[in-house]
């Protein structure tokens, strides 16, 4: 029937359910860049510095124009 | 049980467009002429579906009900709605986008779980989405070895994409998330409600989605728009 | 000071602003770019609510206007230019003998409007079957008593054009309801075996007696009404195919179709804003002329001495059109005495 | 009728970077073999790169990925022609509207631009946004005083019907070269190679693939391919011609498996815009690939057998 899901939903509203769905958005779509959010990236980075030499120095190459990120990501100030 | 107007979310659609990269445009400016839902291939063939009460439920805020739909999965993406609509509504966006929210209600995993072969195996692994893999007899027999007819087109035996590529598309799934939400998908956990112990059901509905990475539970999903058609859908229960 | 007046556009606001005019005591020029006076209103075959000789009445309008003796009637004649200020204006025309220069006192607008040709939807198969007409052409066919016969199924497609950002305008045409009950009607009326059925998203039906006329069409003539905009037509056959939603219920439906009516949209006539650039005057985002003010002032435009008289400031019915050519008439009748 | 103002914006370049389809690649050959061919014999060198991946729209429809994922895969393949300096030719509704789409996007919002960028650079890539996407029938329709001039193959007799494809007359309609709803332009290709056109009452109802509903909801997409074969059947055309690999596919797939299920029998070919072009500037059968094809073969054989091998 049409209202199995509010029984589902129980006594959550609408709105406790779009705010997690927003949260979840926000998080997903966020340019932002927390330290929590670099240090996942750092495997990946990782894996990716040890496929062979000539990723390993595209990464390198990227490394000057990482610095500031991380340490805006660190001490959460921003730079310039 | 009698539908309230105050549990929808008022203010939902206003706060979320800000926020879904304009994913979302446009609805309110849906006139519910059902324009959509006339030309809709996936409504034709399951009428309970129907992409005009999507928007109208995005747009006055009743996530809940198209969230834990099962009419939310029947849409086949083929943006027919888009090209007629007379307010330029992109809906196929919306669906993209409810199902994402969807799944982090922890609803639809089970659909998503049968096309990760494609992306792990597949796209991760070789670059290339689809496979030479066949898993029809018929078309194994009849076709034969695909690389054959390849080389006889004058191709290599077999396109590949070169290593560096493969390890490219990789940081990228590693950076932006892809690949850890693919480990969830693959710690699925094919659960029905209609079977589920009472101890499971009560957790189900405190906690949605487990954070934990690996479990994750996946909801029954209804058919909040409609009946299913077909007989074996149209005794009364 | 000029006593005359020039009314621009023989249709029906036209023809009784220039009537009003004569009939009390001024002297009008009207001029009208086709051969024949009656515009619009000339090319229907009934009117509605009450399903009257649309032809008869014209004509008789018509007449009339040219018996009144004060009147000069300029067929085939366009507006070049126009130069001074209220009371003293001073206008040139146009017409296949040749221009004529001419001072005026005041001017009435009554361009009219046009029905959009609906080219664009290619969705309704419109001009690639010939078994989708536009209401203007279903006039035609009914006039020409060329309706299908036998067991027919006729769908009538209201908003084609009308409140569609992307293929049209998003205004709502006003009419196009009433006037889609009219043509089931007629259908009905003409062949009682044929089956009609309306495609609506709302029903604005906002006129004296609109609104039991539309309800006569469902209860007296078993108009079927589908609430739901045709999203689809399709050539199968000799048939056509209609899609849409029923959208009361929630469910796509088909329906096997022999003549598909587009009720299209009521669009700013032809040139309206070249003819607003010669009389220095403002139109609206869609190139309708601009009310000074909407609700007490509908029939002035932006500039003193220059009125307004019917649908060319908005998609209008025919008693509207007459009320405001009236109205019109009044208006310039203050300014020339 | 085609948006020739459109059409005329298209270059005639002398290089183009051709985009390739998973499809195409791996399940009918034949359209990436015809495809550069046919480009080759037009005058447009086909430039392709082995670091070119899936254009990642199947994972993100899938729902798989999120966009954040497939923004840097698309700006990543588009950079690889961008390096080139060439415009991007794709075989594939799919690729065409995807790397529009998202490319479009990212152009349009600098501060998304930026953070892929970020990504890219980490792999010394850049994304500017500079390649053009085309598909390749636009290609076609381009070059088609080209073809005319190259016709070897006059597809006398064949009866032709079309499926264009939802991604790229829907889903780009602002895009694409033709009108969403009534488009002619393979028509007239057809009609130009000989060909001569069948209408079907079905021909701008979708595939039935619905992007996943193949794999999730086969009852659903097999419903819908079975409306769309049955109006095709009616029409009785020699091939079915599509323009997307991914039509093509489930197209000429589903009939064996309708055949199988419910014991009925289409049995229609299934040809790519580029096969068919290709068959008509002349190239060899074995390039044509009809070998990977599933439905109605011993058609295709007589199509060949009167158009000459």
């Amino acid at each position: 029937m049409a209202d199995n899901f509010m029984e589902e939903y129980g006594k959550e509203t609408s709105r406790d359910v779009s705010m997690r769905t927003k949260k979840y958005f926000s998080d997903l779509f966020s340019l932002e860049m927390p330290l929590g959010r670099m240090m996942k990236m750092m495997p990946g980075m990782l894996k990716f510095m040890m496929h062979g030499k000539d990723t390993r120095e595209d990464l390198f190459k990227f490394m000057p124009q990482m610095m500031p990120m991380m340490k805006e990501a660190i001490t959460g100030k921003k730079e310039g | 049980m009698l539908e309230q107007v105050k549990d929808w979310d008022d203010d939902f659609y206003e706060t979320f467009k800000p926020i879904a990269m304009g994913f979302v445009n446009e609805a309110e400016k849906c006139l519910q002429c059902g324009k959509c839902t006339g030309q809709c291939p996936a409504a034709a063939v399951t009428p309970s579906y129907n992409p005009r009460k999507i928007i109208r439920d995005l747009v006055y805020g009743n996530v809940k009900r198209v969230l834990s739909s099962v009419e939310l999965w029947q849409c086949f993406f083929c943006s027919g709605c888009y090209s007629v609509c007379p307010m330029d509504i992109n809906f196929p966006f919306f669906v993209f986008m409810f199902r994402l929210a969807a799944m982090n209600e922890g609803y639809g995993w089970e659909d998503v779980k049968q096309l990760e072969g494609y992306a792990e195996k597949s796209y991760l692994k070789d670059g290339i989405t689809v496979s030479t893999f066949e898993r029809n007899p018929f078309v194994m027999d009849n076709i034969g070895d695909i690389s054959k007819i390849r080389v006889e087109a004058g191709l290599p035996p077999e396109r590949t994409v070169s290593p560096r590529g493969i390890a490219e598309i990789n940081m990228i799934s590693d950076l932006s998330g892809m690949t850890a939400f693919m480990k969830q998908i693959g710690g699925v956990e094919l659960l029905d409600c209609t079977t589920c112990t009472d101890e499971q059901a009560k957790r189900c509905k405190t906690k949605p989605m487990p954070s934990k990475v690996g479990k994750i539970k996946t909801h029954h999903r209804y058919y909040n728009y409609g009946e299913p058609g077909g007989k074996k859908n149209a005794e009364a229960r | 000071m000029s006593k005359k007046t020039l009314v621009i556009g023989g249709g029906i606001a036209g023809i009784t602003a220039a009537q009003k005019i004569a009939q009390n005591g001024g002297e009008v020029i009207l001029i009208e770019k086709e051969g024949e006076l009656g515009g619009n209103f000339a090319k229907l075959a009934y009117t509605f609510p009450v399903l009257a000789d649309a032809k008869m009445i014209v004509t008789r309008e018509i007449q009339t206007a040219k018996a009144t003796s004060g009147i000069e009637i300029l067929p085939q004649t366009e507006l070049r230019g126009v130069s001074g200020s209220a009371g003293d204006f001073t206008v040139e025309l146009n017409s296949p003998s040749g221009t004529r220069s001419e001072h005026v006192g005041a001017i009435i607008v009554a361009a009219g409007f046009h029905y959009m040709e609906p080219t664009a939807y290619t969705e309704y198969s419109y001009g690639r079957s010939p078994k989708v007409v536009t209401s203007l052409e279903f006039e035609k066919m009914a006039a020409e008593n060329r309706l299908p016969k036998g067991n027919a199924r006729v769908v009538f497609v209201h908003c084609v054009g009308s409140r569609d950002k992307a293929k049209g305008y998003r205004y709502c045409s006003k009419i196009c309801c009433s006037y889609s009950a009219k043509h089931a009607i007629m259908m009905k009326k003409a062949n009682p075996d044929s089956k009609a059925y309306v495609f609506y998203i709302d029903i604005r039906a906002l006129g004296k007696g609109y609104e039991e006329f539309i309800r006569d069409a469902m209860e007296v003539y078993n108009v079927r009404y589908i609430r739901g905009r045709v999203a689809k037509v399709i050539e199968s056959g000799s048939k056509l195919i209609v899609r849409a939603e029923d959208s009361l219920i929630g469910n796509p439906v088909e329906v096997e179709a022999d003549l598909v009516v587009l009720a299209s949209a009521m669009e700013p006539p032809e040139g309206s804003r070249d003819l607003a650039g010669i009389l220095g005057i403002a139109t609206d985002e869609y190139g309708f002329f601009q009310e000074a003010e909407v609700n007490v002032r509908p029939c002035h435009s932006s500039k003193s001495g220059i009125f307004l008289a019917g649908s060319c400031t908005q998609p209008m019915e025919i008693a509207s059109a007459v009320a405001m050519g009236g109205l019109a008439a009044s208006e310039a009748l203050t300014l020339i005495r | 009728m085609p948006r020739l103002d459109k059409v005329a914006q298209i270059p005639k370049p002398e290089q183009i970077f051709f985009f390739k389809s998973c499809v195409a690649s791996n399940k009918y050959p034949g359209i990436e073999a015809c495809g550069t061919e046919s480009l080759r014999i037009l005058g447009v060198e086909p430039v392709e790169s082995d670091e070119q991946t899936c254009c990642g729209g199947f994972v993100t429809f899938a729902n798989v990925a999120a966009p954040t994922a497939s923004m840097p895969a698309v700006a990543r393949n588009l950079s690889l022609a961008e390096e080139k300096n060439l415009d991007t030719c794709v075989v594939c509704n799919g690729c065409w509207t995807f790397l529009n789409e998202f490319g479009h996007f990212m152009n349009n919002n600098a501060e998304v631009k930026g953070s892929v960028n970020m990504m890219l650079n980490m792999m010394g890539r850049e994304y500017k946004g500079t390649s053009h996407v085309f598909h390749i029938a636009e290609m076609y329709y381009r070059l088609k005083d080209d073809i005319s001039k190259h016709v070897l193959r006059p597809l006398k007799g064949v009866k032709i019907a079309t499926h264009y494809g939802c991604h790229y007359l829907g889903g780009g309609k602002y895009s694409a070269i033709d009108d969403a709803q009534m488009p002619t332009y393979m028509e007239e290709l057809i009609d130009l190679m000989g060909g001569t056109v069948v209408p079907y009452a079905a021909n701008r109802e979708c595939c039935g693939t619905g992007f996943t509903q193949i794999i999730n909801g086969k009852d659903l997409s097999l419903d819908h391919t079975q409306r769309k074969l049955d109006s095709v059947q009616e029409a009785d055309p020699d091939m079915l011609i599509v323009q997307c690999p991914y039509c093509h596919s489930q197209l000429d797939r589903v009939q064996q498996q309708l055949n199988f299920r419910q014991g009925v029998n289409y049995q229609t070919p299934v040809l790519h815009i580029a096969q068919l072009v290709g068959m008509a500037l002349g190239l060899p059968v074995s390039q044509l690939a009809f070998a990977a094809h599933v439905s109605g073969r011993e058609r295709l054989e007589n199509v060949l057998d009167r158009v000459g091998r």
